[in-house]
């Protein structure tokens, strides 16, 4: 049982350190997002800075949806359902589409409140 | 030349076949078939599968001391080296603008790392020594390069099932933890609403970012350093803007040479004497575990800060915490979706899951630290 | 500093040069000559040529201790893994579905290597040790990395003429087969067409296929495992259609990094001692004779297919189951066509070569097993 | 004389097993085909299968050049000869044009029959 | 396990953190912030600062005996191949014809070198012995890849100031020149038209030109050899026109690769103990030294060949031949432009720049040649 | 003073060497072309040899840009100064813009002679 012990000590310990390192993680973000947004983009252009990051044809395949949804979308109600389509590797980045059907809705959203 | 002696020359091939080898054979066809036609992980099963393949051919050479394999092996995965190249590509794919713009987002990828420690713990009671039990745990880091870089320093001779552990579960992530999202979120949780209305964030801090986040790891959990580095050198090279050259290099040739030659090699190590015992069905089985126990605690973690955020919070997005980038934060933004069509929280998903990355990172260089220290490596 | 000491020093490059250095930088000036100029193999025959210019250039150390092309050498030649690394290349860009259509063309991939065993007899009568014979014999694959590949193992002071001469006779398979195949075929024969009705091929057959070639000839010929397989590694990623990162890599930066080096490191070994004596210029004579014995061989034996078809099948097709791909191919089925513009035997010539193809490998591995059995080396 | 006599039985060993492996390659292939075939694509498709298998620029030029032939071809007569052009360098898989023109001419042959 | 052996344990990170490490990181970001927001050489400072950084995080263990940074160092500074990749890229990327279509600019190459000389005077005075004041000379050679590997040969121990020096002040170069071109040319002679009518330049012209240079370059500086002819190689890639895979691959995939890892592994070596000290500060400062003494003797033979041509030529092109490919050419054509925006003289410039670089290429041999054999090392 | 005598004496060599060899690779430079130039591109050839080594994206950009300047100033009057915009990065060869406005500037020079 000293073996258990020991491993539990691992998970306090470990467990332990890992929520101080996230929690000085978000001490440092919340510093660094304070100290270098003296020039900020503009809304338009920060809700735009991921989209230089288009990563691999499957990311451009989707950008090209992304553009052809937010088409449709405009044209129709927002009631229906949104395609979220599988990326075909793990490696490839896919919630750029996503990202703008999000933000197309959420402002429907605000329309309605 | 007696022709006497030349018969058992001939069939050389099939007299060295074991039964081991047999069964190898058939599990690197299930990889292959896993890869091909389930699209599990292909980039890495592939590989994987067919260096298994080749390792169970007998007297074909290539695990021999000369051969392909060993030699991509001892370039490669001796020193560490394809995992931290493969991490300079994935570094330079992420993006981490939704986390800079929700920080709080951050506290998530603590939580999901509960898994690694959880299955060190259950890995210990099944009779692992330390050294093992903590490689098997950092499956739970749901995340193949530090899987493959910790087990790398601490149990190398368990790399293969783990690395398997590892990839196979990922791909499986739809699988796994929808039924766990349903079990353990009510309806009413599962179809909050989250605001998105993030405060811009600069070039200038999307810079800034991958520099002092490598410092600040670097210095709190130097064993951490290579992995947070390499993946922060790839974020530098593409947000920076001024070396494209680089940037492409890193998500393009460097990540996928690097990840051809890892999963050939990590395959080659798939002998049946190495591979088939019990250990690696307890680890397909504890890795299993760790999955499940990521997402638990993802989940409850999630519902802690929605209870405390006064149901501002969808726990959903908890699930997200636990790696398995990007899948996890696509998963918990559908299933919000599927819930109510109206309901999309993909951007706090995806900032839960970036940050769940750098947590699995941090928690596989904590790791590493205590254990070398007890086993008095460090 | 004394002045009288200097000028030597000065015209060290001049006084270390020698006759020998001369004639292989004028070797090395042919061969950029014909790489450039008459378009004969050039990404080998280039680098080659500029290899062989570095090494005769004095005191230069490119092939010294810390010398680049002994770098090159020994991480990638003496590691057999830059002929291997191509065969990824190569095993990405060939389609196995003509062969797979009539799978009978198979047959016609055997007796175009009978090339390989003529030479090795007359290269034992000439005087070669069996171990020099045998990598020589290896020419007649028609198939460059075979030929490297082979010729490492079991002689690697003759590298460098056995990599000339198989890549130069490769490039002038227009000038060397044409006359064979007028000279042993009738007219009639020529004219003769084959209908094309194949069977379609499923895409799970091509994937099953390198996956179960690598096993099957795996286990017959073990030798034969590292060429066959990696060429099998590359065909399967193409085929499978779901690492398209990793395929794409394969038949770009892989083969292409793989070939400059390959080229340049084995003409750094082209030095005036090494290169300059009676046994090239017998290899380079061996090596043409292996090229036309093969087509030789490989037209008789079409013609033999002809005749047991009952005419149905063009001899010419023979004449692409040497390998050389995908040159011995293209070259039956123009010949055919240039006899009748309405003659087009392309499908059928393209399954013989790939067929020639594998037979090269299976016939090198065969060729490595039963001299190293012999020579106690295996 | 002893080394001929050897070097005829590496000869004779070599060639029989090259002979044997690829008439087990045969048997393997044959045995494939029926095995992995009962879910063909429609001959259409097979005829198209190696398609997605163009190899470098040169091959896409050659399926550029491939429809620009089977369109030519089909506005005039089959009886002038077909162009095969040669290849920049010999990586290049370069008969997926000739398979094509192949096709075409053979189904004008059918139709003469 | 005792708490109390646990703090220091935790602050390990922190406890073995010196000033020195706290001078080199603030270093390091100081290089970054040059690459990334002045645009400062980022393909190459990026890395190094990155790599510095690293270098500088306690315990981190990527410059230990096996990580990362140590594997690239070995693999590609200590065998010189790193620069000399980036060579066989450079070479495919640079255009010969004008200095071809004008073979006089040549000249212009060798006054640019003086630099190199009169900064190694100057080292040996302020007390660096020989083979450290040659390495720090070769700065003024102004081409990264020639300073790195005679630094390696020589005095790999200062190899990071020197390539520091060497890359930062080859970006200032917009700064450090400009106003010595002033200072040293009459506003007449900066005016002077020059006309262009070269005449045409076959192909078959830049197809030798590589293959003769490496030759006459090598038979007379052997020590030269190694860095003109990776350049020429890279050169005749791209003019034959008939290895476009291969040139590709050159100026893509790997120059850019082993620029990244080339900039790590230097950054590596930036430790505090090998790299704060008096003589990294005297580097500094000797390099820009010999950066503008390179400058005043490319313009004072400028001036020369100006007279002696009877006003034909503007002396501003010979600031162009100091090397500092392509931007000291670049600079020399604007400066003249802004004098006078009807005066065009880039095609003399950038024959005068690529003479430059040649120039380099054969200073650092005779260099490397003259100090090897005084130091008996040669 | 004897290591400084010793620099010297390396300087004198040295510079003596690189003056040497570079007079040199003149003649060898003027020997090259006198000697291969029997088969001689047109001289539109030749000003449009380098064209085809453009360098990476940038390259390309900047051929794109030449084409456009070269059509600006077809219409406009040459007196005006050129941009010679900067490369974003040291490694690209960015001077074929300026080799072709130069050109064009001259013949410009040329009618006015
Ligand atoms: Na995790
Ligand atoms: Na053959
Ligand atoms: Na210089």
């Amino acid at each position: 049982m000293s073996d258990l012990l020991l491993s539990l000590q691992i998970t306090a310990l470990g467990m332990g350190l890992v929520f101080g390192a996230i929690l000085l993680l978000w001490l440092t973000m919340v510093l660094l997002t304070l100290f270098t947004a003296d020039a900020p983009l503009s809304e338009g252009d920060a809700s735009v800075s991921p989209a230089p990051v288009p990563v691999s044809e499957t990311g451009y395949k989707l950008q090209a949806a992304a553009i052809a949804v937010a088409i449709a979308l405009a044209e129709q109600d927002l009631s229906s359902a949104h395609p979220l389509p599988e990326p075909p590797t793990a490696i490839v980045s896919a919630w750029q589409l996503g990202m703008r059907t999000s933000q197309r809705s959420e402002k429907g959203n605000f329309r309605r409140h | 030349m007696d022709l006497k002696l030349l018969l058992p020359e001939l069939l050389k091939g099939f007299s060295h076949f074991t039964i081991g080898n047999a069964v190898m054979i058939f599990a690197a066809l299930i990889l292959i078939y896993l890869a091909v036609f389930k699209e599990i992980e292909p980039v890495l099963l592939l590989p994987i599968g067919f260096g298994c393949l080749l390792a169970n051919i007998p007297l074909a050479g290539m695990t021999a001391a000369e051969g392909m394999s060993k030699v991509l092996y001892d370039a490669g995965i001796k020193t560490e080296l394809f995992p931290l190249l493969i991490f300079i590509g994935v570094g330079a794919m992420i993006d981490f603008s939704p986390l800079l713009a929700q920080p709080r987002m951050v506290l998530l990828g603590a939580a999901g790392q509960f898994g690694i420690f959880g299955t060190l713990i259950l890995a210990i009671l099944l009779g692992f020594p330390l050294n093992q039990a903590a490689s098997i745990g950092v499956i739970g880091a749901i995340d193949g390069p530090t899987s493959i870089f910790v087990a790398t320093k601490l149990a190398p001779e368990l790399l293969a099932p783990i690395a398997v552990a590892a990839y196979s579960y990922m791909s499986l992530i739809p699988i796994i933890q929808p039924p766990l999202m349903r079990l353990l979120t009510t309806k009413k949780e599962r179809t909050i609403q989250m605001e998105y209305a993030p405060k811009p964030i600069s070039k200038r801090t999307l810079i800034f970012f991958p520099v002092v986040l490598t410092l600040v790891v670097g210095l709190l959990v130097p064993e951490a350093t290579p992995l947070i580095s390499m993946l922060m050198l790839g974020n530098l090279l593409k947000v920076s803007g001024v070396v494209d050259r680089l940037s492409k290099a890193a998500e393009n040739e460097i990540i996928n040479i690097a990840t051809l030659f890892l999963g050939l090699a990590i395959g080659s190590t798939m002998s049946a004497a190495s591979f088939l015992n019990l250990d690696t069905g307890k680890i397909m089985i504890l890795g299993l575990f760790a999955f499940a126990l990521d997402t638990v605690a993802g989940l409850l973690f999630g519902k802690l800060m929605c209870a405390i955020s006064g149901g501002k919070i969808n726990p959903l997005i908890g699930a997200a915490g636990i790696s398995a980038f990007p899948m996890a934060g696509r998963l918990a933004a559908k299933t919000a979706n599927d819930e109510d069509p109206n309901n999309f929280i993909l951007m706090h998903a995806m900032g839960a899951n970036t940050a769940g990355q750098l947590g699995s990172v941090i928690a596989g260089g904590i790791l590493l630290s205590i254990v070398s220290k007890m086993l008095g490596i460090g």
